[in-house]
């Protein structure tokens, strides 16, 4: 269910998969891009993109083009095309932000991207041959605070954008100049470059930043996690209605859609968890994916650590590795294998270095048609008995 | 350790510990190029700071936890019942102010009405493993009370040793 | 080394060696050398008109004229007879010894010389304690500036003695632990109750001295000595006055030992502090990729 | 001849407030119309009764969270800190477990806002409500106290 891959102790800041999934270009917290070719159960480094010269804050790889957009913390992007030599070329993009860029995302028919940035806007890019490089149109009221996370529609004009003053809002990113006027959607009819359609605040008890946001597969929900621990769907099919779920964890960093009605989130606790809604629209939390030795609830062990201490008087403690795969916090979620509708794995990266592909198909069929405590248990005993 | 009496408060203190140090790293939106620990910019915005958690155990000893998106600041107020107590703890707090680099987390100069604080960044949470960094601070609170105590002890023993070695020579 | 000790040590080995020289014939070399002891004494061990025979111990007092008024000189002579000399110039006391005739109590002349300072200190006790012991009452008590800015009141009534010493803390905190030391000199009483009564008082003076000139300030403590007449009788009162007149450096010395004490401790805490803190650090270990496909392969447990 | 501006007041202006992309703290007062807070004699009545579950359920379902009146914060603080230092530490895993999961962080809005002023004696018994509020409520109760802007 889990395949591990440690690149190192420094932490991954994001990665991202190329089509066929044996390429993976990933950032280790500074300001190059490693390239990553799989060779069976190893990973050979193929190229190093270093044109940033601050901390690289994310990546985009868009499958059918095969192009991969980076921005950084130093204001800047470029758009990486891959030569017929195999080397990666950047290509120029004029942001216009005066703060770091904190996200980027390759629109579905990867015509354009958008960059979320501190400088409280979002820069919506698209290619202008004549002088072969990338313009920028910010989309700026009602703002207030850094862009956390974007994710764009099916329909490759609606935006949501998650915020740190607590808000989620979904943006028509229409650029007239490279596309036409799309049939209007669930979300509202306006689709002028900018225009708001839809805002929600991230709790009625008004707090906790909102820390990654994704349009389902049918572009008509919303999902995002907030500071609040808190895991949260807005349906545009039934008036804006918002299920929102506090959960008990360490709160989510990041999540993303893997089936109609199901969602991964992962984050402080180190531990990817599925959420699923049911038919009333209810969230609720479905499976823990990281099963491996799960002996307490999630959350740090260091609370059973120190009682352990407390108990035995044992002065120096062990070596406190965490159960969970993950031995610290993860900040990238991407789907592996299958779309948003239906994806059947998902990758993680996080600040402990690791690169963990879950494998989502032995939980979710099984766990539709069978109530959740069976098939934990029939899990455990297959596991254990191979334990240490 | 029995069941010591600083153990509900200590326990309390690492619970909001776990909550308080999920930080990311979160460039400056005031100023360009910087990246700043949001719960030290004084002008910051407030949608970047969390709210001030106080813990404490009695009137003396309290704990103040203030944590924002990329940094956390942890405040102790350590018991001190009288000027001895404040003359060995103002020693032992200047002697480890002075050694903050060695420290990392270790702020240069405590918040106001305030013993010791430390300042911990997302740079902190990303090299240090969090389980051992809030068992350590965790530890040295539990460290620094027992050891000011006991040093409160030592100097007592010491002065009554020289006060009778003087006085017995005086028969 | 709790008690300090109140004879000169190096003047005691110099001697010690120029007289064991002398006696195995070897040939005197000249010497010039100063020493410094507590309260800003100073001795100055050298040759008389380069005489490399004649080895001449001065000592040096600020506050020897104040002794002077109380008979210091008598007692001196009392106490050194032949062995006083022409007094050197800056100096207040001299004393000669001669290495060509060694006298046959030699030993006991170097011990004696290396209690100069005490035996210029004993002067004004032993008047005192002579007044206490005779029942004469009213007269001034004795002013001493024993450092600058620090003075000692030595007083007599009819069933007593009592000597205060005003002394300046230099840092606040000394005060707080100076305050610790005296409440266990006043506790000192527990321990055996002939000892004399001790008392402090911070900021201002005792009451014996309310209306005098006495300095009043943040940082002044005040330690007065209540002798009985067991402590200053003829036969105790040597040891007494031995005790009395180095309080104020005993008082000293045991704070700085404290702080030092504090320091060597925190100094040990804090490293293992770091250490601990540096564990936590993940050492970069050579964390293999271990592939860990969990239904069908059996899970690795890095160790 | 140039005329010397003496005053240096123009440089002191902090230009950042005038910028209205800035986060503001106001415009979040329309969530709800804030509630006015328990009312002292029904909890007071019900504490008489024997029956502090209820009274702590009462003070918490209308905790006054979102008003801007700090008056009625203040009262409805003390009135939920009567209640739960009434509450024997025996009786506090009941009365937590009787809560359902907002009301857990409600309950530990309130422990927090407790430990700011401590009288004698209410520390101890806080942490012991701080422990068993976290069994069921975990470390995202916490969260919320952190990260709501409503606070008790």
């Amino acid at each position: 269910m889990a395949e591990r891959h440690s690149f190192g102790v420094n932490p991954i800041t994001c990665h991202a998969w190329n089509r066929d999934r044996t390429q993976v270009a990933l950032s280790p917290n500074n300001h190059e891009v490693h390239i990553y070719q799989r060779a069976d159960n190893d990973w050979k480094l193929v190229d190093v993109l270093n044109q940033h010269d601050l901390r690289v804050t994310g990546i985009d790889w868009a499958p059918k083009t095969n192009r991969i957009v980076t921005c950084a913390v130093d204001r800047n992007a470029y758009v990486w095309t891959q030569g017929d030599d195999g080397k990666w070329k950047p290509t120029l993009v004029l942001l216009r932000i005066n703060r770091a860029a904190t996200c980027v995302k390759w629109s579905p028919l990867e015509n354009k991207f958008a960059v979320g940035s501190g400088a409280r806007l979002i820069s919506v890019c698209y290619f202008e041959s004549e002088n072969d490089w990338w313009v920028s149109k910010h989309i700026k009221k009602p703002i207030h605070s850094t862009i956390t996370s974007i994710d764009w529609h099916p329909n490759n004009v609606l935006l949501v954008a998650g915020s740190a003053d607590f808000k989620v809002r979904v943006f028509s990113a229409f650029i007239k100049d490279i596309e036409e006027m799309p049939q209007p959607s669930p979300w509202g009819m306006k689709m002028s470059l900018g225009q708001l359609l839809a805002e929600f605040p991230n709790s009625s008890g008004g707090g906790g930043w909102v820390h990654s946001v994704a349009f389902s597969g049918d572009g008509n929900r919303v999902c995002w996690v907030g500071h609040d621990s808190s895991v949260s769907v807005a349906d545009a099919t039934s008036q804006m209605a918002v299920s929102k779920l506090r959960t008990e964890f360490l709160p989510f960093l990041s999540c993303v859609w893997v089936g109609p009605s199901s969602l991964v989130a992962a984050g402080h606790s180190c531990c990817p968890m599925l959420y699923s809604i049911n038919e009333s629209g209810q969230l609720y939390l479905n499976c823990k994916l990281d099963v491996s030795q799960k002996k307490e609830a999630g959350g740090l062990s260091a609370m059973r650590k120190f009682q352990s201490l407390d108990r035995q008087a044992r002065i120096e403690t062990s070596d406190t590795t965490l159960e969970t795969v993950h031995q610290n916090a993860i900040t990238c979620l991407c789907l592996y294998k299958g779309g948003k509708g239906s994806a059947s794995s998902v990758s993680t990266s996080g600040l402990d270095g690791q690169l963990v592909i879950w494998d989502l198909q032995v939980v979710v069929i099984v766990v539709v048609q069978v109530p959740l405590i069976f098939v934990t248990v029939s899990l455990l005993p297959t596991y254990t008995s191979y334990a240490k | 350790m029995a069941a010591n009496p600083l153990q509900p408060y200590l326990n309390a203190i690492r619970r909001t510990l776990e909550a308080a140090l999920c930080i990311r790293n979160f460039p400056s939106e005031d100023v360009e190029r910087h990246n700043k620990p949001e719960i030290e910019v004084q002008d910051s915005t407030n949608n970047l700071i969390g709210k001030p958690l106080i813990i404490s155990r009695s009137p003396l000893e309290r704990t103040l936890i203030e944590s924002s998106i990329n940094s956390v600041r942890i405040s102790v107020k350590i018991k001190q019942v009288d000027d001895v107590d404040a003359v060995i703890t103002k020693m032992y707090m200047r002697f480890l102010t002075q050694r903050a680099d060695q420290f990392r987390i270790l702020r240069r100069k405590p918040i106001e009405g305030y013993t010791i604080s430390f300042l911990i960044t997302s740079i902190h949470c990303e090299e240090m493993i969090l389980s051992k960094l809030i068992d350590w601070i965790i530890q040295f609170m539990y460290d620094i009370d027992k050891e000011l105590s006991d040093m409160k002890i030592t100097l007592s023993k010491r002065a009554r040793v020289v006060a009778e070695e003087y006085m017995k020579q005086l028969l | 080394m709790i008690l300090l000790e109140i004879n000169n040590r190096i003047v005691e080995e110099t001697l010690t060696l120029k007289f064991k020289n002398a006696l195995a014939g070897h040939k005197p070399e000249s010497i010039d050398i100063t020493i410094a002891d507590f309260d800003g004494v100073l001795f100055h061990i050298s040759n008389v008109g380069g005489d490399k025979t004649k080895v001449r111990t001065s000592i040096s007092l600020k506050f020897y004229k104040e002794l002077q008024e109380h008979g210091a000189d008598e007692l001196l002579k009392k106490e050194y007879g032949s062995l006083l000399t022409q007094v050197e110039d800056g100096y207040n006391v001299s004393v000669l010894i001669d290495l060509e005739n060694v006298p046959q109590n030699w030993e006991e002349i170097v011990k004696k010389i290396g209690l100069l300072k005490r035996n210029c200190f004993a002067s004004v006790f032993e008047k005192y304690f002579d007044f206490q012991e005779r029942g004469e009452e009213g007269h001034k008590r004795a002013v001493i500036n024993y450092r600058n800015d620090e003075t000692m009141y030595v007083e007599a009534k009819a069933d007593r003695v009592t000597v205060v010493f005003s002394t300046i803390f230099k840092d606040e905190d000394d005060i707080v632990i100076g305050k610790v030391f005296m409440q266990e000199f006043k506790e000192g009483r527990r321990a055996s109750h002939t000892a004399p009564q001790v008392l402090f008082s911070h900021r201002e003076p005792p009451l014996e001295l309310q209306n005098t000139d006495a300095r009043v300030g943040e940082n002044i403590g005040y330690i007065t000595f209540v002798l009985f007449p067991r402590h200053t009788n003829r036969t105790t009162r040597d040891n007494t006055i031995n005790l009395i007149h180095i309080f104020r450096d005993y008082l000293h010395y045991h704070i700085k030992c404290s702080k030092a004490y504090i320091h060597s401790r925190m100094r040990a805490k804090t490293s293992d502090f770091l250490k601990v803190l540096n564990r936590a650090r993940p050492e970069p270990k050579n964390v293999e990729k271990k592939t860990i496909t969990l239904v069908y392969v059996v899970f690795f447990h890095q160790t | 001849m140039a005329k010397n501006t003496s005053s240096s007041a123009f440089r002191k202006i902090d230009v950042d407030q005038y910028n209205e992309d800035n986060y503001r703290e106001e415009e979040q007062a329309e969530l709800q119309s804030a509630p006015v807070g328990p009312d002292e004699a029904e909890i007071t009545a019900l504490m008489n009764q024997g029956r502090h579950i209820d009274a702590l359920k009462t003070v918490l379902r209308n905790a006054p969270l979102g008003s801007k009146n700090q008056q009625i914060k203040d009262n409805a603080l003390n009135l939920t800190l009567r209640v739960l230092l009434a509450i024997k530490a025996s009786q506090i895993e009941e009365a937590v477990g009787a809560l359902d999961r907002d009301l857990v962080d409600v309950l530990m809005k309130y422990v927090y806002r407790g430990f700011e002023s401590p009288s004698e004696g209410s520390s101890g018994h806080l942490l012991l409500w701080h422990e068993k509020a976290y069994v069921v409520g975990g470390v995202g109760s916490i969260m919320r106290v952190l990260s709501d802007t409503k606070r008790a």
